[in-house]
């Protein structure tokens, strides 16, 4: 019983924070909106429609769900090792890239879902490579991991320019349009009226209970946060506070990956120069919005999914910038700063 | 007879913003004209349809959502959308789909329901090269070039035909005077840390004592700079690309700009769909030479600038005359950048050789790959 | 001059000052003395209004003065001299000259500089920058800008704390100077012969309270007998251990950290033996420790550990030695964990992890070491006495070497014995037990063997049996020559 | 392509003259003891604000004004954040970032890709006429000669004035600084603030003087990284880190030349390349600076010692 009156309070409390956060980030947009003579409602309505009020457009919300919800599982282990991997960017790329040099080889006879098999374990090696880049110059060259990570997104880039225009370059002619498509046969499978593929939806879920799993109930899971959280301690429990960090940094790398490896696999068919989409910095955006935890950051995905999916809708009925979107996210975050410093200083902790 | 519909949506994806001053808002506002000369098309548009500026973009989900609005037809303006737009063409059989600067119609990559739409962008090209020549003081034009594929090399090759045209042909000048630089950003506007930056470019093709530079991108950078420099009394000109009103990020320092109307292109390729008589096609429609400026039946322009003068302006006239008449600029001898021979005297380029230009030519200055 | 009373201060729910009374008159070193953490720092800092105070009046020539901030206490002309030097490392001497100041004339505050330095025989080039100093000439230029500032009352937090003897020298004579010129000083010091070479007055702290005023000349054992909490007769101490193995040696091992570093210390600490450190804090034993448990490389010497040289890995240390720092929270505890995450990590087990793991063996370290908490409690809500038997509970079986900083710090009597049983009764046959305590009792009382440090040195090693508090806390403050083993 | 040296150099004044205030901002702001990551959204931000109020006032100076002003309010939200509140500077530095720059564009776009009032060149008489020096430095608009003119300002305020030394003291040690009668946290704001302004001002020099015009990309997309960058290895003084801007100009201008004389590597590597050879430069920089030889110790220093961390009294 009591466990239970707690249990309510936790959630009170941690419901009240957040329609808190809501209320001060849609306010401060509502307004800025009412003072450009736009009506936040049909603003609403638009982004509702766009996203959730069919099968299909919420099916598109899904296939952005998707990528997003596998870069912030990499962003939760990479925050708990008291990381900033802001390379995420950079390790989608390469995972893309990784998947893409085994799926434009076409499928060798072989069974497609073991060629889309392999081609995910790749693009998870590409990306964890990428990671622990970033990782290493932080270790051994003692370089600020939002530094390293920075330069290695600029160096994807470039990588991906160089692979599209060069030597993947389509059939005749080099086009920014990407790589020429893979065989029909490894596409994911997508059923009709789906826009996106259930195989990935279940990777993506899966992929979210195995981050909690690891995080939540396993010793390995308890030394990335012990590392995240002193290192200095760290090490009186036989813990190498370097090592943890790398491999916080592989995994979510790995992740990253993996979400790129699946933009060419499942949504774009193709390597593409911009497959990384935003994906990476949003996920940050997403993570920090969850307060680093865990449990929120399916439904703050899907929030932001909504958002990004839904926005489409504003040129078209509206005529309106489609920034808006990320606007509402940017805010959000900036709010939960506000109101996560208010409550500490409230409670007298600052 | 047409059989008018009473109501007719039509979708335009748009790959940058709608107001871009340039090959998008061209689209746009031609999409715009059709609602008033095809009684009942009604636009519906979605612009910056690419994936770096909205995440998970794909061009079958967009489709579907026009589609689900009512849309009969839906035009695709970009390159970038040639794998999406065949892909959605495949599952909408019943809508039709026009596909900006494609060839699946020819290649015979997608059903009927595809048909791709271009313009003869050579001969604004081959205008701009000429304003250029016959404006030049030094004899160095340069191109500030998008990326390198057949297309912007087709279209470069057709600007330095025009140059060396009126440098030769009417100024009378040594070929070997003339000097043409191609310079590539990297794609068709500026992406920091992706492409080199057109500014940094275009001032640096100036500094170079290159004093007009003709621009194959989608923004004005070119224009700026040269506006920029002019105001500090060099004398420079710039000639920008896509859209009619194009000089008008500085127009004193405009010679002009080849500009699509897309207008006759959409108005046949919607109308005949309106009425029924949709046939798969690839349209490549040049200028009218009869009124190159005609919003109705050009589908090439040329917009002269204020910086233009008069006897160049005339000498202009002459050689759209000349090009009306039939002058081919792309008649041997002609040969690659590489020496190899493109054209033996007195041949003339099919539409095939010209579409598919595989280098750039003897005499112009930059890479070809 | 200056009189505080009644002063309170809290820090949440610690009582660092509980009604201190305090006068001291111009031209007069009123010295103020106690154990570690006895708030004798605390007190200093509210006077000088770098602290809020949470009670009391502070009475300034007659006149009652808010002093909420620096700002007021500059204004009034007191200044002082922080027990941390709160300079700045990486700016010049000149810029931590005039940093604070109202005007900023570069050129008149080097020759002020020049000029005051001079008086007072001190030598400090104005464009060195001052992490290049040493901690005895960044206390000069401190000085100096004090008085450069006008301040009439000057508090000295532990100023000779790690400076040599000729900056002590210079300090004491500057100091004399100054009070003739009628200025106030306040001199916090843990060493008695300063006190009895400067001082008029000297006030007594323990637990935050005065514990006596007295008046020159001073009777050396009061003062001790009102510093430390009681003097008792000393207990029949642990007889030493003869012959074991060597578990520790040190040959000439040279290190840095804490104030003064480790110079050149040798040492063999043989199997049962429970050696006890002793030392003002940072005089060497903390880093002692660290560099033993394989924490801290050391820059020069030989380390043998079992016999074996020493690797320098984490992995090691865990199951063969133990080391139990003091600053709990911050280097030994993850704020933020539970008890039974820190019971997980302590201990070798399952990978898996679910709510009930460790839950018993939580629950049965929760009484056996009778800790006030719950599994589920996060570490930063124990009480810090809670959290060293939280540490101590972590002690694996089959260790061999033990190493703590401050074993019972914060303890009450009942469970500080209690965890000495304990303790004694985790001791390996084959093993030992080392720990610094500046609690002169538990020393004497516990530990077979005394080792005192002074200035990064070793200054005494002694069996407990062969020496008594007098001596100790003699050698604590220096009193005794640099000797070998008695 | 063949250019002369004097045109050379004065592009590269001009390409880096943003950069140099954005970064000299920012060097103030960690001066101080706080890092404001917000700077590629501020900038952005700025340029839009700048523009368009430049645009519907005609009024250049009103333009530049607003600009300073943007950037002045969003590092006075990070100060609130992260200063007063105690938040993760980072955290509040990277939320700014999205937010300022989706903001841009969202405000901007009705005004894209419009003509808008630029800022003229104004060659200095007398000195414009001096060869070589004169067309480098003498011949520009005057927000380049603010540039130049900023970097003797900000190390003279740094260095040789009472509130540039409180400045370093609230980064170097806050306590310090407060039992010296100074309240470090107004420092901080302040110092936040300040910096804050000169990356408005730099947003402005973009869209009114650098690249004229507004529109989504503005093409200063990406330099606030490079100016964060810039301070952490120029090891926050102010000289380094303008030497560290003038490189990035330089690296910037070479791809473009290096496309015609290496024709056999593809494009691309040049084009791509300004952004991450910057961000290696440097790390390389700070990788030979560990060790301790004399050539690289010039270009080793260390960060205020507080830096990004709250200060709060007990
Ligand atoms: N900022 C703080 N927050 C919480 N507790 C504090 C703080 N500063 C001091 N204390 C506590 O107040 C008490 C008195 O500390 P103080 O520093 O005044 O001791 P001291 O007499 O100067 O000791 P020492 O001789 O070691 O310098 C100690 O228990 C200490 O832990
Ligand atoms: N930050 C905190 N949040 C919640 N509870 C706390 C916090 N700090 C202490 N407590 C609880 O308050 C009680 C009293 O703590 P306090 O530190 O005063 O104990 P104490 O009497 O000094 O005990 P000990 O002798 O073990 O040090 C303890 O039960 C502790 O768990
Ligand atoms: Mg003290
Ligand atoms: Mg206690």
């Amino acid at each position: 019983m009591k466990t239970l009156v707690s249990l309510g309070h936790f959630l009170y409390n941690r419901t009240a924070t957040m329609i808190l956060i809501a209320a001060l980030a849609l306010g401060a947009v509502s307004l800025l909106l009412l003072t450009l003579g736009i009506a936040p409602t049909t603003i609403a309505v638009a982004i509702a429609h766009g996203s959730i009020f069919s099968w299909q457009k919420f099916s598109h919300v899904l296939s952005l769900w998707i990528p997003l919800l596998l870069c912030s599982c990499g962003l939760l282990f990479t925050f708990r090792a008291g990381l900033w991997n802001i390379g995420v960017e950079g390790q989608i790329i390469c995972g893309a890239i990784a998947a893409t040099a085994l799926l434009r080889e076409g499928s060798f006879g072989l069974p497609p879902a073991l060629i889309l098999t392999l081609a995910l374990a790749l693009s998870f090696f590409g990306g964890g490579l990428w990671g622990s880049c970033a990782g290493l110059l932080k270790n051994r060259g003692g370089v600020n991991e939002i530094f390293g990570g920075l330069g290695l997104n600029f160096v994807a880039q470039g990588l991906i320019l160089w692979l599209i225009l060069g030597p993947w370059k389509r059939a005749g002619i080099a086009s920014m349009s990407g790589t020429d498509m893979f065989v029909k046969e490894l596409w994911m499978y997508t059923p009709p009226g789906w826009r996106v593929a259930p195989a990935a939806l279940l990777l993506a879920l899966a992929t979210f209970a195995l981050t909690a799993f690891l995080l939540g109930a396993t010793r390995f899971g308890l030394t990335v946060k012990a590392t995240g959280n002193n290192p200095l301690a760290a090490r009186l429990y036989a813990i190498h506070p370097e090592r943890t960090g790398l491999a916080a940094m592989a995994i979510g790398g790995g992740l990253a990956g993996l979400a790129g490896g699946l933009q060419a696999a499942c949504v774009y068919h193709r390597l593409l120069p911009p497959i990384s989409s935003g994906y990476g910095y949003l996920a940050l955006l997403v993570v920090m919005l969850a307060n680093y935890r865990i449990a929120p950051v399916p439904a703050i995905c899907l929030f932001f999914a909504c958002l990004a999916a839904g926005s489409i809708q504003l040129p078209i009925v509206l005529q309106l910038d489609s920034a808006l979107s990320g606007v509402i996210q940017g805010a959000c975050v900036v709010s939960a700063l506000l109101v996560h410093g208010l409550q500490k200083r409230h409670k007298g902790e600052n | 007879s047409p059989l008018l519909a009473a109501d007719y949506p039509f979708g335009l994806l748009l790959v940058g913003p709608a107001n871009d001053h340039g090959w998008s808002q061209a689209h746009f506002e031609a999409g715009q004209a059709m609602e008033k000369v095809l009684p009942g098309a009604k636009m519906l548009y979605i612009d910056k349809v690419n994936p770096a500026d909205r995440q998970g973009i794909t061009i079958p989900m967009l489709v579907d959502d026009l589609v689900s609005k009512g849309a009969k037809l839906i035009i695709g303006n970009s390159d970038d959308m040639k794998d999406g737009i065949r892909e959605a063409a495949a599952m909408h059989p019943e809508v039709q789909f026009i596909h900006i600067s494609g060839d699946d119609a020819i290649t015979g990559k997608s059903g009927v329901n595809l048909s791709n739409l271009m313009g003869r962008m050579e001969y604004g090209k081959m205008m701009a090269g000429f304003v250029a020549a016959m404006t030049s003081q030094t004899g160095k034009i340069a191109y500030l070039g998008p990326l390198i594929n057949a297309e912007t090399r087709r279209l470069t090759a057709a600007a330095y035909l025009g140059a060396r045209y009126a440098w030769t042909e009417v100024l009378k000048k040594p070929a070997a005077d003339l000097k043409f630089k191609v310079s590539w950003i990297g794609f068709w506007f500026n992406i920091p840390g992706v492409t080199s930056d057109p500014t940094l470019v275009t001032n640096s093709l100036f500094d170079a004592g290159h004093d007009v530079v003709i621009s194959g991108i989608d923004t004005t950078e070119a224009l700026v700079v040269a506006g920029q420099k002019k105001k500090d009394g060099k004398a420079v000109w710039a000639i920008p690309y896509d859209y009619q009103g194009a000089c008008a990020s500085a127009p004193d320092a405009c010679l002009g700009v080849p500009y699509f109307n897309w207008i006759p292109g959409y108005t046949k390729l919607i109308g005949e769909a309106i009425s029924g008589k949709w046939k798969q096609q690839f349209l490549w429609l040049g200028p009218d030479w009869q009124a190159i400026n005609n919003p109705a039946t050009t589908t090439i322009g040329f917009m002269p600038g204020n910086a233009l003068g008069d006897s160049q302006k005339q000498a202009l006239t002459e050689f759209q005359k000349a090009l009306a008449g039939g002058l081919n600029l792309f008649t041997g001898p002609l040969n690659f950048q590489d020496g190899s021979s493109f054209l033996k005297a007195g041949t003339t380029a099919t539409d095939d050789q010209v579409w598919n230009l595989p280098q750039l030519l003897l005499g112009m200055d930059g890479a070809s790959k | 001059m200056i009189e505080l009373t009644n002063i309170h201060k809290t820090f949440g729910k610690v009582h660092a000052l509980t009604g201190v009374n305090l006068k001291a008159e111009a031209g007069t070193i009123h010295g103020i003395v106690g154990e570690n953490g006895a708030g004798k720092s605390t007190l200093m800092k509210v006077l000088t209004g770098f602290i809020g105070r949470s009670g009391g009046e502070i009475l300034f020539q007659g006149q009652k003065v808010r002093l909420d901030s620096p700002k007021d206490a500059l204004r009034l002309g007191i200044g002082m001299l922080y027990q941390e030097p709160l300079d700045f490392p990486q700016l010049s001497v000149l810029d931590n000259f005039m940093a604070g100041r109202a005007v900023f004339a570069p050129v008149e505050a080097r020759t002020e500089l020049a000029r005051l330095a001079a008086t007072f025989g001190f030598t400090l080039h104005p464009d060195n920058r001052v992490e290049e100093l040493t901690i005895g000439e960044r206390q000069q230029l401190e000085l100096l800008r004090l008085i450069g500032d006008g301040a009439r009352l000057l508090i000295l937090d532990e100023p000779t704390t790690g400076i040599s003897k000729e900056q002590q020298d210079l300090l004491f004579t500057a100091l004399g100077k100054l009070k003739t010129d009628g200025a106030t000083i306040l001199l916090v010091s843990h060493k008695l012969e300063e006190i009895d070479l400067l001082c008029d007055t000297v006030t007594v702290l323990r637990h935050g309270r005065v514990a006596a005023t007295r008046q020159r000349p001073f009777d050396r054992d009061a003062l001790l007998q009102a510093m430390f909490d009681s003097l008792p007769e000393p207990q029949a101490p642990p007889e030493p251990k003869r012959g074991g193995i060597p578990v520790l040696e040190f040959e000439k091992v040279t290190g840095s950290g804490g104030r003064s570093g480790l110079q050149k210390v040798s040492i063999t600490i043989r199997a049962g033996e429970v050696v006890g450190l002793a030392g003002i804090d940072g005089s060497g034993q903390g880093i002692f420790l660290k560099i033993a448990c394989g924490l801290v490389p050391p820059e020069s010497g030989r380390i043998l550990r079992f016999g074996a040289p020493l690797q320098g890995k984490a992995k090691e240390t865990g199951r063969t030695t133990v080391f139990l720092p003091a600053d709990r929270l911050g280097e030994g505890l993850f704020p933020g964990m539970t008890v039974r995450e820190h019971h997980l990590l302590a201990a070798p087990g399952s990978a898996l992890i679910t709510s009930a793991t460790g839950l018993t063996v939580s629950r049965r370290a929760i009484a056996t070491h009778s800790i006030k908490g719950q599994p589920e409690t996060a570490v930063e809500d124990l009480s810090g006495g809670n959290q060293q038997r939280l540490l101590l509970s972590f002690i694996p079986d089959g260790v061999r070497l033990i190493l703590m900083e401050n074993p019972t710090r914060g303890l009450d009597v009942h469970s500080a014995a209690w965890t000495w049983r304990h303790l004694h009764s985790r001791l390996h046959a084959d093993g030992a037990i080392v720990f610094a305590s500046p609690d002169l009792e538990e020393l004497m009382s516990q530990a077979s063997r005394i080792v005192v440090f002074y200035n990064g040195k070793i200054v005494l090693d002694t069996p407990t049996r062969a020496t008594d508090y007098q001596r100790l806390s003699r050698a604590i403050t220096g009193q005794i020559d640099p000797v070998g083993t008695c | 392509m063949d250019i002369s040296l004097p045109s050379f150099l004065a592009a590269i004044a001009v390409m880096a003259a943003p950069l140099v205030l954005a970064a000299l901002g920012e060097t103030l702001t960690e001066k101080a003891g706080v890092v404001n990551l917000s700077l590629d959204g501020t900038i952005v931000l700025s340029a839009m604000t700048g523009f368009v109020v430049a645009s519907r006032s005609e009024s250049l100076t009103l333009g530049f004004v607003a600009a300073a002003l943007t950037g002045c309010a969003v590092a006075a939200l990070l100060a609130v954040i992260g200063v007063w509140l105690n938040q993760s500077q980072v955290a509040a530095g990277f939320a700014l970032t999205f937010l300022c720059r989706d903001l841009a564009y969202f405000l901007g776009s009705p005004y894209a890709r419009q003509q808008g009032p630029q800022l003229a060149t104004l060659p200095v008489p007398f000195f414009s006429d001096i060869p070589f020096f004169g067309k480098v430095l003498f011949s520009h608009s005057l927000i380049v000669y603010a540039s130049f003119l900023a970097i003797p300002c900000c190390i003279y305020f740094l260095y040789h004035t009472r509130h540039g030394l409180l400045l370093r003291t609230a980064g170097e040690n806050p306590e310090g600084c407060w039992a010296r009668g100074i309240n470090p946290q107004t420092v901080r704001i302040i110092a936040t603030m300040t910096g804050g302004t000169l990356v408005g001002l730099a947003g402005a020099a973009f869209s009114l003087a650098v690249k004229p015009g507004w529109g989504q990309p503005q093409g200063c997309e990406g330099i606030g990284w490079i100016a964060l960058a810039l301070v952490i290895f120029g090891s926050w003084h102010p000289l380094r880190v303008v030497a560290g801007a003038y490189l990035f100009g330089m690296l910037q201008l070479l791809g473009i030349y290096f496309q015609d004389s290496f024709p056999t590597i593809p494009a691309q590597i040049f084009q791509v390349a300004p952004f991450p050879l910057m961000i290696f430069t440097l790390i390389l920089i700070h990788l030979s600076s560990n060790r301790k030889n004399r050539i690289t110790r010039l270009f080793s220093g260390n960060p205020p010692k507080w830096l990004g961390r709250a200060y709060r009294r007990s």
